[in-house]
Formats: structure tokens, C-alpha cells, sequence
């Protein structure tokens, strides 16, 4: 399959005495969204930890791009284009946004360890920068502390900061987590503006989203993939309402 | 004079004109709420409102407050923590705050029984509600994956017996079967007649649950209504939250 | 603005600086100042940008002022390669300590440092060469590139002037570099950092290593001005100093340090002085024994500065400028 | 109007402010007040500084004294590092330097300088008085317990050579990090050894600490201890039960003769201390100085430097002579502390043992590296 | 006699024993450290002079109030630990909001005011005190000859290690402090008075460098200069075990002191510097510590 941007076989992870990741088979076409659901402690943040090396694997490979990715190290594969965002937003809050984004831009320059080199030589990146906060809404805020901005558009600063490392594949767990409605829209939204040309996989509880957005869904139960197929298959699946919806009308009690 | 005896005759929770600061930053302006004993009342508002503000408020936990928040007819404005939570309150903070020291059981029995008032839920009633927890009762809390530490945010409080519960975005990160089972949970809490105190994004969660809405925009209270007049409102919610 | 200040600020001083020997300044205690002053502001690049408290500067410090009056007594080589030789060795030994201690966040590394830094004090009390409690005592200053006669202090005066201020722009040039925006990033939110692709830890060892081979330079350039290199330079005393002054002055801050060399190094050869003369004016007995007490000033100094006024003096000038705006 | 100003400059906050300090300038006050407070009808004053054992900042005092204050003479307290680079830059200024408080032979010997005297005592002749004194007294067999460092090294290298010139033999020898507060490990080594005596080649907390183990394990009992660098306030600070027996060189005690007693009760008079060897040479150094300089009639450094060394020097501190190399010769001393029922009032700790004359303890001319000397 | 690299075992042996007098030392103070550093997030540099603190309080209290040693092996510790309290409650109360650093520098100030006042008052050269009567002489174990108090030493500070361990692992009021340590204000929240808990801890680990400070006072000069050296090596002790662990501490602390004791046999030179040297392997070879847990 050539267009399988990200694959893993028999994928395990145990705590001792106890398998959070087991045996994941995972697929992931390029240019696709696919989201990654699942009842609480099934596993999804542990695979993200796992396929970004945040946690090391203890059985199974994977490949990325056909390449075998198992044993590098972190930096190596955001190198590599599989960039994560948090769970908790992630950004520098004492630099401008325009900072912010630059310093993603930054190691594209490989001038990061240039001491003797003036901090001229990174205006070139500003156009650049300007150009992503420009695709996540933020332009006119470029100037601004990122401190004093609402969780939503840190959210947003956040993946225009992941868009910079020019991302082949995002892992984006939980983009909408605490946020209110428009919020959550304006994200969505964004989500799906970004995956132009990129591959996307995502962690979501907020059914909402996921039926708005996912081309594809891989539920897990338990460390283990219970199903896969798009929303409509999904949704309808008995096991994944008895492990996950609750009633049928869950999508809608869980979704906002 | 004990609690108990105002208890019977004052609201549980009592704000006028609260104001609240985080260092130099004024955010709470002025808020006024009344939460009668028994009631379930939420919180609605965009982000950054100041509805988690008002519940740290509450317990004592914001940089400075100014105004009344009485508990029971107590006034607490000056009191310090410990001894505001003593009358009765749970609260379930927005970042759950699990113990990483502490294994999922310790965190569990962490909070003190609050003698003053009513005896709360045994931890078998909270490992029956969530059986995740019970299956991961000896591993460090926060390992718990996110979803897992909200359950035990929630069941942590409901132990000690406190009586006014401040529940800030529970629903947070659950799956759509746990969401179904705090629900039912808040139903029947409010049943045996718990104050509870409510803090949502998640309005479909919230819409069936409470008895009354206020809705908080810039550090104020901008908006209050009743559970039936819900559709109404609806319009209303519309313009302020979006929905 | 406040840049174009600033920048006006720098060269009124250095002309000022340049003037002072015909001011009636010492140049012996002024020279002595600038080493302090490069010091502080080479401790500053560590602590106040990436803001790792190091409590063990004073092995690069001291360490470099022993290699260097080694060098230039035994060794005889020209002043210019005794600079070079300190700091170079000032690198060294920070590649050697920052490769361990950066192995641990925080509080950690700070007493990792300080722990290295007790050793080498141990080593350099032991080493022969040193001359333990005596010290390396008449070190020749020689002539620069084998031509200019430090001997005069005026001479001396200027080159060490030259050196300081060269060394001044030179971490004024790290602080802005592209480098430097990454340090910035670092000291904001560290992982973050690392998920962007940025191997921290190698940002943190090479500005450990630059600011260790400035303190070596400060070090090496102070044998050079006063002729000896004593265990104090090496005691871990000397590194409070490093932090004293950077906090005193205000950390983080370019000026900052340099401010706090003054008020440091005046206070401990004044104290005792203005002890006497606070004590000739309240006729409170009490003061004239300050000069005996200059821990206990220090210590006091530490407790104020922690307490009241965190940002340094500087730091504080500074706030208040922006408040204004 | 114009003055002749004393400059001080001792350690009087850290380690070695007992033995000198504060007190040390009380000394040297009373030199002045008893001359009569002028010299050439010109007021005399003390200016006095901490050097918190700090070599930049000694130097930076003094130069500053002369520089500013045209101070005529700088003395000079504890510490060797300090001394040698305080007599550096006096020298290089043309003032005459004389030196108490610090242990280094160099002062007289590498870096002996025109200007500069070393007047109380050295570390040489600490090791050769109490080595050859106790070897004649019949400790033939030592062992060393050496703080590692370069002031232990020479220490012990002195004394054991001196030993070996004596006819003793040296068993061997164990060295300890400066500041090692706990010294029983390296006690039991020396007690291996089955030395008769055991000399301690190391100075301040850690000979008292030494001591204090010394005694706990029983030491006291199989071998002798001899301190090679003790002052008074040691033994006054440890008392005479841990102390009694111990042997070491003094150049001084304020319990010798009438004359050291007379002006050690002046002395406890104003401190409630009785004087240490070391300040009663602050007061014959300022009151000789004094006294040079209304011979010379003039404060000129090189002309009284002149005048002191022509002529002999004697006052209740010592008798001697001052050497080219700069070298104060006079004779030293060594002690034995009392036994507790000895001892009959407060600060009644020493018995002279023996006279070490001036010949024998000091460097030679035959072994000097001092230019100056040859 | 048989003998270990030519040092006849009966050697070995006592200087192990004596390694572990040492040991106790370490590991009273780190394990105060850490108790401290858990609850306010302060490296206590102070630690040194508080351990001085104890051993001159039991010296004065024996001279002008002639109150023995036994006595002040508790009362030193309370009067010490009140003191601790007060500098709580002055200082260390504005600075737990703020970064580590603060409360090292805050604390070094301190150490420094209260060193040099000593200093001032009774010198540097030190005081002496003697061994309680019924402790003084020793035992010999045919090796050695062990002195008594010094055996003494051991059993008393691995008691009183053993009870803090037991009180903070074991207890409730242990599993308050260790949830305090992360997250005071929630905790507070559930109704624990957390700024009083935090002021008593201070104090308990004040004690703690206190009552080592009366067990040093008759084995070392007392002095004020007596904790400065033993701080830092005592940091290094903490780096190496990692404060993460209570029982870490005290392990730690006997372990190093036994090695150093061992190096004073086999290469007295090294004696200053063994810790150092331990420390730097082990950050080579477990950055976080034997017993510290990086998060
Ligand atoms: N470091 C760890 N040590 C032990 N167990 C762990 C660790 N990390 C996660 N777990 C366990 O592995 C399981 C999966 O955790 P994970 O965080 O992947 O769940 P999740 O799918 O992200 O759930 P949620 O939707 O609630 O975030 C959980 O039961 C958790 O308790
Ligand atoms: N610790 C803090 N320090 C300073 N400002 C804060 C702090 N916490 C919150 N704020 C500010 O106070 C205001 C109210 O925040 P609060 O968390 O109460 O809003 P909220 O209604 O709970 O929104 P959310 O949905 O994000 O929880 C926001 O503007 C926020 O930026
Ligand atoms: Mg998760
Ligand atoms: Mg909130």
C-alpha cells in the first residue's frame, strides 16, 4: 500500500503488569483524518506516546513513509514530519506569536546553534510566520503576548506553531478539550483547512467533531482496535455503543 | 451555633458583589448568585469568562476576593481555606488535580470526612461507578489516563460527605458512557439532596440536569434563569454561548 | 527606543571608562572591577537567559586564573596566550562539569554544580602547582604580542578595558543570536522545545560552555591584572559572588551585572569604612565592627534582594520605565 | 595636618581571627598610645581591614592605604597568600612591610623582598624547634598526619628532616583533605604504626580536631602528640583536659617573665583575653617601628628599614637581630600544656619547656634561595 | 593476619564501622533536606548553619545554664526547630510561589547572617564539649577499640531516620505531606490546614539537623564554621540518592559514608573528593539518582 503514510504492526505497550497498547494494528492513508476513539484508558494517548517515542515500545515496529521509525528518538521523528501537538496547550507564553511561530520556522535555517550570528537573519522567516497565523486566524494578533490570549486561540497558536515544522502527519490528542462551542468550531474548522495536504490523526471524545471531520475511525478497547470504518459504520457498531456511545443517542449526550 | 441549625433555614451558597483578583489582574467583577440547599445550578459562559474564577473564589483558592460569599449563612470571606472547605464543601477543580506521589486508592482517600456534616458515598459506591478505577487502584494517580483522573477528580469528593459539591468541567475528556454515568450520578446526588455546583462546557450534559442557569460573561453574572424556561432562553444562549 | 538608549547608555560609559584613569580612578581597583564585572555578566548568560543557577562558576573562574598564572610565570608565554590558555581551559572544564549537571533540571543542577566545583576546589588545593594557602604568587604580566609593556598600569588599564568590553558585545551578540531565541524558548517551555525538534540539551551544554570559558577569560585576565591567583578564586565563596552580583544588579538584564560588580566589590572592600563612618555619625559603637562582619552583610544583602527587590537593581529601574510608558 | 598612618590588614572575620585579628589592632593601638600617640611631633594613626583571607583584596587595602593615606608602613596579618601578595605591592611602592601572622618561609626565602621583614615566626622554624627538641627529649620514632596541601607538605618535609638530622626516624605518614572534621580513620592508621610520636603537620580546626579524636580513641595514651603549628586560643578553646602533654613552638607566652606578664595584663585588661604570641609581636613590631623611625628622623620606608636592621632589637617580646633576608631572628620556644591540676588561674595553660636559640631554628644562609642573602 | 590490596582486615573493618559515624551524619541531614525540600520546595542551604545551631545550643545550655546532654538531645532540636519555625514564617513564607532558586539564595543569605553571627560572638576556633560520663571510654572489639559514644551515634540517628521514614510512607499525615508536596492549595481545599503543615515540617526538618548537631558536638570542635563544609558534600549525598525517595536518603547517606571511610584506607588523597567522584558516575549511569524518580 503506498499511500499508507503510517503504519504499525503488533504495537504493544505494558506497564508493569498491566498492557495499556495491544497488538495495534494501525493504517493510516496519506491526506486522510483519522481519528482515534476509544473509552477512557483505552490506550489512545499512550499509542500517540508511543508513535512520537515519548514512551518506548515494548513489542511491535513502525514504519512511517515505509521507513522503520521504531527506534529512533523523539527529535529524530518530529525531524522526520510526524509533529504532536498536547494534550495541555503548549506554547512559549513570554515571546510575541510571531515569536512563537518563528521558532519552529527557526531550525529550518540550521542556524539554531549560530551564537555569533546576528538575530537579523531570522526577519526572512517573519513573512513565513506571518503567512501560518494568517491560516489559523491570528495575523492581526502577531505582535501580541501570548499570555494574555483565550484558550481557544492559544489552541489555535499551538497548531499553527505544529503547521510551521511542516508536518506530513499530525497527532493532534484532544484538540478541542475545554473548549467552548464557537471555540470548538473555529478549531474544527481549522482542523480541516490544515489537512490540505497533510495526513491528521486525532484523539477526540467530542463525537461532534469527529462525525464533522473524520474520513476515518479506529476505535480501541482496552489496548486493542475493537473497529474501524468511517463515522456511519462506526457509530453503529453494538460493540462500540455498549463500549463507548452508551446509548444511541450517546453521540449526542457525549457530543456538545 | 452549629451548622446544621442555619443549614435548615440559609441558602447553601449566598455571593453578593464578588470581586476577584489574580495578583494584578482584576477578573471577577462583581459577581451575585444564590444557590439554595438541594439545587443543581450551572455555570455557562465562553472561555475565560470566569466561572472556574468564581469556584476557586468560593473555596478561598483565588489571589484576592472582595465581597460576600456566605455557606450555609457562614460568612467565608476571610476565612482561609481549610476552614471554609470544613463547612461542607467538594470541589473538583478544572485540572483535576490527582496526586502523582499517591496511588489511585491514596488519592481516593486523600480528602479528610468532613465531621460537621452529612457521611458520603463509600468507596465501593465510587469502584462501582467507575470500575476503571477499582482495576487500577494501586498504580501511581497520575498514570491514570486523562479520562480515568476526571473519575477520580469526581470520586474523590464524594467521600468526604461534603455537602455543597463545586464540580468544574467533569464531563471533560469522558467518553460518552461515563458522560451518561455522571449524569445519572448527578440525578441521584441531588436526590439525597446534595447542593451542587456546576461548571459546564458540555451543555447537552447540562441542559437536563440543573434547576437553574446562570450565565457569567467578563467576570459577571449576565443571565439567570430557571430550568423550564430553558427554551425560551434558547435564542438568547444562542447570541452568548453559541449553542 | 529604550534600545537606542541603551545603546547611548553603553557608549557613554565606555567613553566615561576610558576618561576615568585621568578622573582620579584607581586603575588597579578599576581593572579589578572589570574582571568582576565580566564575571558576573558570563554567570548572567547562563543564569539569567536560560535561567540554570550554576553554583559552581567559581572552578571556571578560579581554575582559569591558575592555569593562566601558570602559564605566564613558568611557562612564560606572552599575556595575549595566558588569556587564551584560561579560556580556553574555563571551556574545557565547562564542557566537562555542564555535560554532567545538565543531566538534571533545576535545583539539581544547581548542587551538581556546586558539588564539581567543591571537588576541583579539593584538586586545586592538592595540586602542587598552586602553592595551596600561598597561592601563585608574582605572576609576571610580560608584554602583549611580545611588544606592549603591560607592566604600566595605565597600559594594562586599557587593554583590559579593550578585553571586557570586546567580551561585553560578544555575549550581547549570543544573547541576540539566533541561538539565543532558542535559549529564550528553552528557559519559556522546555518541552515544547524538544517537541518542535530542538535537542536541548545541547543548547543548554554549548551556552554552559561559552559561559564558562567567559568566566575563564575573567579569571585568566585577573591573575593577568593583579599578578597572583589565590584559593579564594577557586572557593565556592566566589561563586555566590558570581550570583550575588547578577542578583543585586538584576538578572536577566544586560547592565545588571555590571552594576552588581560595583556594589559588590565596593561593599567588600568598603564596608568596613563606611562602618566607621555610620558609626562616627549615629555614635551607635555597633557599626565600626562591620568591617568584621562582611559575611553578615552579605548575607543580609542575599535575604534583602530575595525578598524585595527580585528584579535587581536594574531590573527595577527598568520596570519602572515601562510602568511610565 | 599631617600624619604617620599605620596601615593593619589581617583575617578578622574567618579562620584565623583568634590568633590575630581584632585584637591583633588592639596591640598595635596600645604600641602607638604607649610611644605617646606622635612620632616627629606628628600624630600617629592605626588604619585597620578585614582581608577575609582574600589575596586581591589585602593587596587592594594596602595599596590603597598608600596611595590615599601615604600609609608609612603596612604590618601585616594571618594568612600566607595574603602576606606575600601584601608584600608584593609594597615593595613595588616603596614601603616598608613587615609581617606577623602568616606561616609561609617564602616571605624570607623565594620572595624574600628589600622591604619586607617577617618578624614573628615561620613555619621552618616551628618544624625544626619542635622536631629537634622532642627528638633530643627522647621522641625518637613520629608519624605524620599531613593536611594535603602544600603548607602540610612543607611541614612535614621540614620536620621530618629535622628529625632525621636528630637521629629519630620517621615511621611513615598519613595525609588528610584540609577541613577533614572527622580524623579517627586516620588516627587508627597512625596508631598502626606504633610511632612514638605523632606530628601533626596541619593547623587551626583541624590540629583541634585531630586532638579531640586523638584523645577519644585513646591515642593520647600510646603516643605523644606534637602540634607544629598551635597558638594559645587553640589550646584555651579545647581546654586542658583534651590538651594536657601536648608539645609545640611558640615564639612567645605571655607567662615567661615579668616583663611578658606586665604587659599581658594591660593587654587582658582591654580584651579579657590573654595575648596570643602572634599579637604581642603586633605591639614590639609597631613600638620597634616607632622607635626606628624618630631615629631615622624621617618616616622614609628605605631609612628606617635601614635603621631597624642595623641595630638589635629587644623588648619583653624577643631579642634578635633582623637577617638581609628579612628574617626577624630571635629565639623561640617550645611549650608543653599543663596538666588541668597544674594550672592555677584562667589562661594559665603553658610551661616553657626549652629554649630553641636563634641559630639553630631559623633557614640558614647555606639553604636560602633569598637573593638578597648571599 | 590476613589482609585486603595489603591492608590487614581488622583495619577494613573499623574503618567501615567509622565510615558509618560519618554515614549517620549524611544521612540524618539529607533526609532532612529532603523532608523539607518536598513540602516547601526549598533546598535548605541553611541546613549547615542549623546543624551548627544545635550543637552550639547544647554547648551553651551545658555552660551557662549547665543543663547535660540528654536533656538537650531533645531539647536542642525543639529550640532549634522553634527557630526554624520563625524563619518559616519571616521568610521562607513570601517565596514558595517562586522559582527553586529564591529559596537556595534566600536560605544561603540566612546561613550566612546566622554563621557570622556565631562568629562574632564566640570565634572561630571553636568550643569544646565532652562526651556525656556515661558514654565516654569504649569497647574493644578486639580489632578496635570502638568508642562507646560512637556507637551511639549510629543507633540514635538510624532510630530516628527509621521514624521519620515510617511516619512519612506510613501514615496518614505522611500521605497529606507527600500530596501537599505536589499540590498544596488543592489539598488545603479538602480541608487540611496546609501553611501550618508546612511550618511544622520546616521545623521537623530543622530538628532533625539539629539533633545531628548534638550528636556532633562532642566528637568535633564545635565551631561556627562546622556545618558549611558538610552542606555541600551533604548536597552531593542528595544528588546521589535523589530526593525523591525518603529511605533513598537515609541508604544513601550510610552507603557514602562508608565508601569515603573505605577511601581514607585505600587512597587517603581521594577522601576530600570520593563523594564528588560517586556522584558524577552515578549522574553518568542513572542521571535521576539510585532512588530518584525523573518526571
Ligand atoms: N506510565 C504509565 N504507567 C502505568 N499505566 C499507565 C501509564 N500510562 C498510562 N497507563 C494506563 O494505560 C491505560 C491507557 O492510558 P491512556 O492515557 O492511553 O488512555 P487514553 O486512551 O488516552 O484515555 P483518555 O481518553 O482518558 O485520555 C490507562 O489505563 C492508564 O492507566
Ligand atoms: N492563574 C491565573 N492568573 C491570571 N489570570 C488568570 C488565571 N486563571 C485564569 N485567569 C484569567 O481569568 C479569566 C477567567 O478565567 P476562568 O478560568 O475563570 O474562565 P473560565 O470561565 O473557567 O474559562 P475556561 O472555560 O477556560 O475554564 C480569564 O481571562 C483567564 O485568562
Ligand atoms: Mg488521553
Ligand atoms: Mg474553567
Amino acid at each position: 500500500m503506498s499511500d499508507t503514510i503510517l503504519a504499525t504492526q503488533d504495537l504493544t505497550k505494558e506497564f508493569k503488569g498491566f498492557t495499556a497498547v495491544d497488538k495495534v494494528n494501525l493504517q493510516v492513508q496519506r491526506g486522510h483524518i483519522h481519528a482515534l476513539i476509544g473509552p477512557n484508558g483505552a490506550g489512545k494517548t499512550t499509542c500517540f506516546n508511543l508513535l512520537t517515542k515519548f514512551l518506548v515500545p515494548t513489542r511491535g515496529t513502525i514504519t512511517f513513509n515505509g521507513v522503520d521509525i521504531t527506534h529512533e528518538k523523539s527529535a529524530q521523528i518530529a525531524r522526520k514530519g510526524v509533529i504532536r501537538s498536547f494534550q495541555i496547550s503548549a506554547v512559549f507564553p513570554h515571546l510575541t506569536l510571531l515569536e512563537n511561530v518563528r521558532i519552529a520556522l527557526q531550525r529550518q535555517l540550521g542556524t539554531q546553534y549560530h551564537f555569533w550570528k546576528s538575530d537579523k537573519s531570522l526577519s526572512q522567516l517573519n513573512d513565513r510566520a506571518l503567512q501560518l497565523l494568517g491560516e489559523v486566524g491570528l495575523r492581526d494578533l502577531a505582535d501580541e503576548v501570548t499570555v494574555n490570549l483565550p484558550y481557544g486561540r492559544k489552541r489555535a497558536l499551538e497548531i499553527a506553531t505544529t503547521l510551521a515544522m511542516e508536518p506530513e502527519l499530525m497527532l493532534l490528542d484532544e484538540p478541542t478539550q475545554g473548549m467552548g462551542h464557537e471555540d470548538v468550531d473555529r478549531v474544527t474548522e481549522l482542523i480541516k483547512e490544515v489537512s490540505k495536504g497533510r495526513t491528521i490523526l486525532m484523539v477526540e471524545h467530542n463525537m461532534k467533531v469527529i462525525s464533522t471531520i473524520a474520513d476515518r475511525i479506529s476505535v480501541l478497547q482496552r489496548g486493542a482496535i475493537l473497529a474501524e470504518g468511517n463515522y456511519e459504520e462506526v457509530s453503529q457498531d453494538p460493540r462500540v455503543m455498549e463500549a463507548y456511545m452508551g446509548t444511541t443517542d450517546g453521540q449526542l449526550q457525549g457530543a456538545h | 451555633m452549629t451548622v446544621q441549625a442555619i443549614a435548615s433555614s440559609a441558602p447553601a451558597l449566598h455571593i453578593s458583589d464578588l470581586h476577584g483578583w489574580y495578583g494584578e489582574s482584576h477578573v471577577l467583577h462583581g459577581v451575585n448568585l444564590t444557590v439554595q440547599q438541594g439545587e443543581v445550578v450551572t455555570l455557562l459562559g465562553r472561555n475565560g469568562a470566569g466561572r472556574t474564577s468564581i469556584l476557586r473564589a468560593i473555596t478561598g483558592l483565588i489571589g484576592k476576593r472582595t465581597g460576600s460569599i456566605q455557606i450555609a449563612g457562614v460568612e467565608t470571606i476571610g476565612m482561609p481555606t481549610h476552614k471554609i472547605t470544613r463547612l461542607g464543601l467538594g470541589y473538583c477543580p478544572e485540572e483535576r488535580g490527582i496526586f502523582a506521589s499517591l496511588t489511585t486508592e491514596e488519592n481516593l482517600l486523600l480528602p479528610p470526612a468532613l465531621k460537621r456534616v452529612g457521611n458520603g458515598m463509600s468507596v465501593e459506591d465510587i469502584y462501582a461507578m467507575f470500575p476503571n478505577l477499582q482495576e487500577r487502584k494501586n498504580s501511581p494517580g497520575t498514570r491514570l489516563s486523562g479520562g480515568e483522573q476526571q473519575m477520580l477528580a469526581v470520586g474523590r469528593i464524594l467521600r468526604t460527605g461534603a455537602n455543597l459539591l463545586l464540580l468544574d468541567e467533569i464531563s471533560e475528556g469522558l467518553a460518552p458512557v461515563i458522560v451518561q454515568a455522571l449524569a445519572r450520578m448527578i440525578t441521584t446526588l441531588r436526590q439525597k439532596g446534595y447542593t451542587v455546583v456546576m461548571v459546564e462546557q458540555n451543555f447537552r450534559f447540562a441542559a437536563p440536569l440543573a434547576d437553574r442557569f446562570y450565565v457569567i460573561e467578563h467576570g459577571q453574572v449576565v443571565e439567570h434563569f430557571l430550568a423550564d424556561q430553558l427554551q425560551e432562553k434558547m435564542p438568547v444562549l444562542n447570541e452568548l454561548l453559541g449553542v | 527606543m529604550t534600545k537606542k538608549l541603551a545603546t547611548f547608555g553603553y557608549a557613554a560609559l565606555l567613553l566615561v571608562l576610558i576618561a576615568a584613569p585621568f578622573m582620579g580612578a584607581y586603575p588597579i581597583f578599576m581593572m579589578k572591577l572589570f574582571c568582576f564585572a565580566l564575571f558576573a555578566c558570563a554567570f548572567n548568560l547562563l543564569f539569567g537567559y536560560t535561567g540554570m543557577l550554576s553554583f559552581g562558576h567559581a572552578a571556571f573562574f578560579g581554575g582559569s586564573a591558575y592555569i593562566a598564572g601558570h602559564v605566564l610565570k613558568v611557562w612564560g608565554v606572552t599575556p595575549e596566550l595566558g588569556l587564551l590558555l584560561g579560556t580556553a581551559f574555563g571551556a574545557l572544564l565547562g564542557l566537562i562539569v555542564g555535560f554532567l549537571a545538565i543531566k538534571r533540571q533545576g535545583i539539581y543542577f544547581t548542587m551538581i554544580t556546586l558539588a564539581m566545583a567543591q571537588m576541583l576546589y579539593f584538586v586545586w588545593l592538592q595540586a602542587p602547582f598552586t602553592g595551596g594557602e600561598d597561592g601563585l604568587q608574582a605572576v609576571p604580566r610580560g608584554k602583549l604580542f611580545g611588544v606592549l609593556d603591560l607592566s604600566s598600569d595605565m597600559t594594562m588599564y586599557y587593554v583590559c578595558l579593550a578585553v571586557v568590553a570586546l567580551a561585553f558585545l560578544f555575549i550581547m551578540r549570543v544573547v541576540h543570536s539566533p541561538f539565543g531565541h532558542i535559549l529564550h524558548s528553552i528557559k519559556e517551555n522546555e518541552p515544547r522545545a524538544t517537541s518542535l525538534g530542538y535537542d536541548t540539551n545541547r543548547f543548554k551544554l554549548l551556552v554552559f560552555v561559552l559561559s564558562a570559558a567567559l568566566s575563564g577569560l575573567a579569571g585568566a585576565l585577573k591573575t593577568l591584572v593583579l599578578g597572583f591567583a589565590t584559593l579564594s578564586d577557586v572557593h565556592w565563596a566566589m561563586s555566590g559572588h558570581a550570583v550575588l552580583m547578577t542578583l543585586v544588579g538584576g538578572m536577566g538584564t544586560m547592565s545588571g551585572p555590571l552594576v552588581g560588580a560595583v556594589v559588590v566589590v565596593a561593599i567588600e572592600n568598603k564596608v568596613g569604612d563606611w562602618g566607621t563612618w555610620i558609626a562616627s555619625i549615629t555614635h551607635i559603637d555597633w557599626f565600626r565592627s562591620l568591617g568584621e562582619s562582611v559575611t553578615i552583610v552579605t548575607g543580609f544583602i542575599f535575604v534583602v534582594c530575595v525578598l524585595l527587590f527580585r528584579r535587581g537593581i536594574v531590573g527595577e529601574v527598568l520596570h519602572l520605565l515601562r510602568k511610565k510608558e | 595636618q599631617e600624619k604617620v598612618v599605620i596601615g593593619f590588614v589581617t583575617d578578622m572575620s574567618s579562620l584565623y581571627s583568634d590568633v590575630d585579628g581584632k585584637n591583633g589592632a588592639i596591640a598595635a593601638q596600645m604600641a602607638i598610645d604607649d610611644f605617646g600617640g606622635k612620632v616627629l611631633g606628628k600624630p600617629v594613626e592605626l588604619v585597620t581591614a578585614d582581608h577575609q583571607n582574600k589575596a586581591d583584596i589585602a593587596a587592594a587595602k594596602v595599596r590603597e592605604w598608600i596611595d590615599t593615606q601615604k600609609a608609612s608602613m603596612i604590618l601585616g596579618g594571618t594568612n600566607s597568600g595574603t602576606a606575600l601578595a601584601s608584600s608584593t605591592v609594597a615593595n613595588e611602592k616603596g614601603v616598608l612591610y613587615i609581617n606577623n601572622g602568616a606561616g609561609t618561609s617564602a616571605l624570607t626565602n623565594e620572595q624574600c623582598a628589600p622591604l619586607t621583614i617577617h618578624y614573628a615566626y615561620d613555619t621552618v622554624a616551628l618544624a625544626r624547634g619542635t622536631g629537634k627538641a622532642i627528638v633530643d627529649g627522647g621522641g625518637k620514632s613520629w608519624f605524620f598526619l599531613t593536611a594535603d596541601y602544600a603548607f602540610g607538605h612543607a611541614l612535614e618535609a621540614d620536620t621530618s628532616a629535622t628529625v632525621k638530622a636528630a637521629g629519630g626516624e620517621v615511621k611513615g605518614s598519613v595525609r588528610h583533605p584540609l577541613n577533614a572534621s572527622d580524623f579517627s580513620s586516620f588516627l587508627l592508621q597512625a596508631q598502626s604504626s606504633k610511632a612514638q610520636i605523632l606530628g601533626m603537620a596541619n593547623a587551626g580546626g583541624d590540629t583541634i580536631n585531630t586532638i579531640k579524636a586523638a584523645n577519644e580513641f585513646g591515642i593520647t595514651s600510646t603516643m605523644k602528640l606534637a602540634g607544629l603549628l598551635l597558638f594559645l586560643t587553640d589550646i584555651h578553646s579545647m581546654g586542658l583536659q583534651t590538651t594536657q602533654g601536648l608539645q609545640f613552638t611558640s615564639s612567645w607566652y605571655w607567662d615567661m617573665n615579668d616583663e611578658s606578664r606586665a604587659w599581658a595584663q594591660k593587654f587582658y585588661a582591654k580584651t579579657k583575653r590573654m595575648p596570643t604570641s602572634i599579637q604581642a609581636a603586633d605591639y614590639s613590631v609597631v613600638m620597634n617601628y616607632l622607635k626606628a623611625v624618630e631615629a631615622a628622623g624621617t618616616t622614609d620606608s628605605v631609612k628606617v628599614n635601614e635603621v631597624l636592621r642595623s641595630k638589635e632589637l629587644k623588648d619583653f617580646y624577643a631579642s634578635g637581630s633582623i637577617r638581609p633576608d628579612g628574617r626577624y631572628a630571635h629565639d623561640m620556644y617550645l611549650m608543653e600544656v599543663k596538666k588541668p591540676a597544674d594550672s592555677k588561674r584562667e589562661w594559665d595553660y603553658l610551661n616553657v619547656v626549652k629554649t630553641l636559640p636563634a641559630d639553630e631554628v631559623w633557614t640558614r644562609k647555606e639553604e636560602t634561595k633569598c637573593a638578597l642573602w648571599k | 593476619m590476613d589482609t585486603i590490596f595489603g591492608v590487614p582486615l581488622s583495619a577494613l573493618l573499623s574503618q567501615l564501622l567509622l565510615g558509618l559515624v560519618n554515614g549517620s551524619f549524611y544521612a540524618i541531614l539529607s533526609l532532612g533536606l529532603a523532608v523539607i525540600f518536598g513540602l516547601l520546595n526549598v533546598i535548605n542551604f541553611a541546613h549547615g548553619a542549623l546543624f551548627m545551631m544545635g550543637a552550639v545550643v547544647t554547648w551553651m545550655a551545658m555552660n551557662y545554664l549547665g543543663i547535660n546532654y540528654w536533656v538537650m538531645l531533645l531539647l536542642a532540636p525543639l529550640v532549634v526547630g522553634a527557630f526554624g519555625m520563625v524563619i518559616e514564617r519571616l521568610f521562607l513564607r513570601w517565596i514558595y510561589k517562586l522559582d527553586h532558586i529564591y529559596g537556595l539564595l534566600l536560605t544561603l543569605g540566612l546561613t550566612l547572617l546566622i554563621e557570622g553571627a556565631f562568629r562574632s560572638a564566640y570565634g572561630v576556633s571553636g568550643l569544646s564539649y565532652s562526651t556525656p560520663t556515661a558514654l565516654q571510654g569504649g569497647i574493644n572489639l578486639g580489632f578496635m577499640f570502638m568508642p562507646k559514644y560512637r556507637a551511639w551515634v549510629v543507633v540514635a540517628s538510624l532510630v530516628v531516620c527509621l521514624a521519620t521514614w515510617f511516619v512519612i510512607e506510613k501514615t496518614r499525615l505522611g500521605a497529606y505531606l507527600r500530596a501537599g508536596t505536589e499540590n498544596p492549595r488543592l489539598v488545603e481545599a479538602f480541608g487540611i490546614n496546609v501553611p501550618l503543615m508546612i511550618t511544622l515540617t520546616y521545623g521537623a526538618g530543622v530538628a532533625l539537623a539539629a539533633f545531628a548537631g548534638v550528636l556532633a558536638a562532642p566528637i568535633y570542635q564545635v565551631s561556627p564554621l562546622m556545618g558549611q563544609n558538610l552542606i555541600i558534600t551533604v548536597f552531593a549525598v542528595v544528588v546521589i540518592g535523589g530526593m525523591g525517595s525518603i529511605m533513598g536518603s537515609i541508604v544513601t547517606g550510610l552507603l557514602l559514608g562508608v565508601i569515603e571511610g573505605l577511601t581514607r584506607v585505600f587512597y587517603p588523597e581521594a577522601s576530600s573528593t570520593v563523594v564528588f567522584v560517586v556522584m558524577a558516575i552515578v549522574l553518568l549511569i542513572r542521571p535521576a539518582g539510585l532512588f530518584g524518580k525523573e518526571h
